[in-house]
């Protein structure tokens, strides 16, 4: 076997990663894991890598599996990622009848809220990507969130 | 992702290595739970070995914060790296937690 | 959030994960713990879920890089793993001219291949699964493994 | 993955963590490589806490005890659980390898 190489990378290299999987909350560490090296080789920034991408994705994919597709795990979750130099865009779809993204806004910093359990995973997505937005799309619902590597 | 947990004098202390997420979070709350049911007060976790947190996983410290004061015990954290620290002054959870930088500072608290 | 729901796992339940990566062998830990879980999930033998499954992967996934998509990282290598309580079948995808598998039988266990760094990947891929095949596709090469639950 | 180096008396014994795999065996050969050309003359490598070894990794082990023959050094195996035994044996490398049980028995057999 040859030696690997290392990518040389181009300044217009776009890399896409794409999975479909079974709802299953323990698939979700190696999904991040693969996305994470995606924007490791394009040179995301340390903290990007380690808190923004990381978290706000596990977010997006526990939500798409717990949420979207109620922990079935005969409903799959579909993930699509492009990292360039610039942004990496991820879209995590899943089979759920959707639900509006601007009517889920409650802020979980205020005092009666910070001793409740749930409710902070739509928060972080926000406070952690450059944009989070929902489509409706055949069978199901997908969010999609950018984040400009910095 | 594992949970090791082990006593320093009164203190139970409990390491998380990896993630604390959604797919491993139950198992953290068991084990806490577990020695609380035991009888034990006095809970530290240690971050130094974790890399990142979901907000099931805050969830989970959450709820055994509450627990455990329930039952007339404390729970400090220590060890979060910058990152971390980040998470819980996004969600202003560094306001709910007694948090210290380090495990000695942390047990010489209680 | 609630909490994560053990599978209410049914035995007609068939698992599919499918994925599309780039060429980057710094993926292969990831997508073989991914395609491992699922062989977890139903119930494998504990020596199919160390050895078996991740090496005969490993190896599909490293060939299909490094020789058929001669590791460039515009080339993408696709999986797509079935698992059911009898058995794994495992595709994977790339985008090379294919080779003919036949042909590739050299023994690597003779005394005087056993100083050679390479060659060792069908042979392990043969030894590990029940069955190996290999289909051409329309722009690429795939390499089928099946193996039975024990 | 890491590869974690120390030096037990004359031997430089090499902890494998994880996998050994086509992503990260040059990194171990390199680690070894480097302890070669300053002098070293005997390898230990300690799979006590391997998963799983792919061909690329065998690859590397076979390369670098060639290497370490051609510098009059020697290169023993140790730990290797059922598995890792069986991918030995399916490929024959238990017949090129130095293979003991334990560390101690290896660190012995120099
Ligand atoms: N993929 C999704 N499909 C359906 N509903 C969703 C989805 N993601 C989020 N939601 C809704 O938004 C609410 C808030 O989500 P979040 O902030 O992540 O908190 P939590 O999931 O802990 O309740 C959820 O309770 C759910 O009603
Ligand atoms: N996906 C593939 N595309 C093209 N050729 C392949 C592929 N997989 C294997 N081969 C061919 O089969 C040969 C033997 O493969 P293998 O036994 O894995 O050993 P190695 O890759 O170490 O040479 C390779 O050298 C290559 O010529």
């Amino acid at each position: 076997m040859p030696d690997a190489v290392t990518d040389p990378r181009e300044d217009d290299e776009v890399r896409i990663v794409e999975l479909d999987i079974p709802s299953d909350v323990r698939l979700i560490e190696n999904v991040v894991e693969l996305i994470r090296h995606e924007c490791e080789v394009m040179d995301f920034g340390r903290r990007q890598i380690m808190l923004n991408v990381p978290v706000a994705l596990s977010e997006a994919l526990s939500n798409a599996m717990l949420r979207g597709n109620r922990d079935d795990p005969e409903k799959h979750v579909h993930v699509r990622a492009e990292v360039d130099a610039n942004r990496l865009v991820v879209e995590v779809g899943d089979e759920g009848t959707g639900f509006d993204l601007n009517e889920r806004s409650e802020d979980p910093t205020t005092l009666d809220h910070l001793e409740r359990e749930d409710g902070r995973g739509l928060f972080l997505m926000r406070q952690l990507m450059d944009r989070v937005e929902r489509v409706d799309v055949p069978n199901g619902s997908v969010v999609r969130m950018t984040l400009h590597r910095a | 992702m594992s949970f090791s947990i082990k006593k320093e004098g009164e203190v139970v202390v409990v390491d998380v290595e990896g993630q604390l997420i959604v797919g491993n979070r139950q198992e953290l709350k068991q084990k806490v739970l577990d020695e609380l049911e035991r009888g034990e007060k006095k809970f530290l976790i240690d971050f130094s070995q974790t890399g990142y947190i979901d907000s099931s996983g805050l969830g989970v410290l959450v709820s055994l914060s509450k627990k455990i004061r329930e039952q007339g015990g404390e729970l400090r954290l220590a060890n979060l790296n910058d990152d971390l620290k980040t998470l819980f002054e996004l969600t202003k959870l560094d306001t709910l937690f007694q948090i210290a930088d380090t495990r000695d500072r942390a047990l010489q608290s209680f």
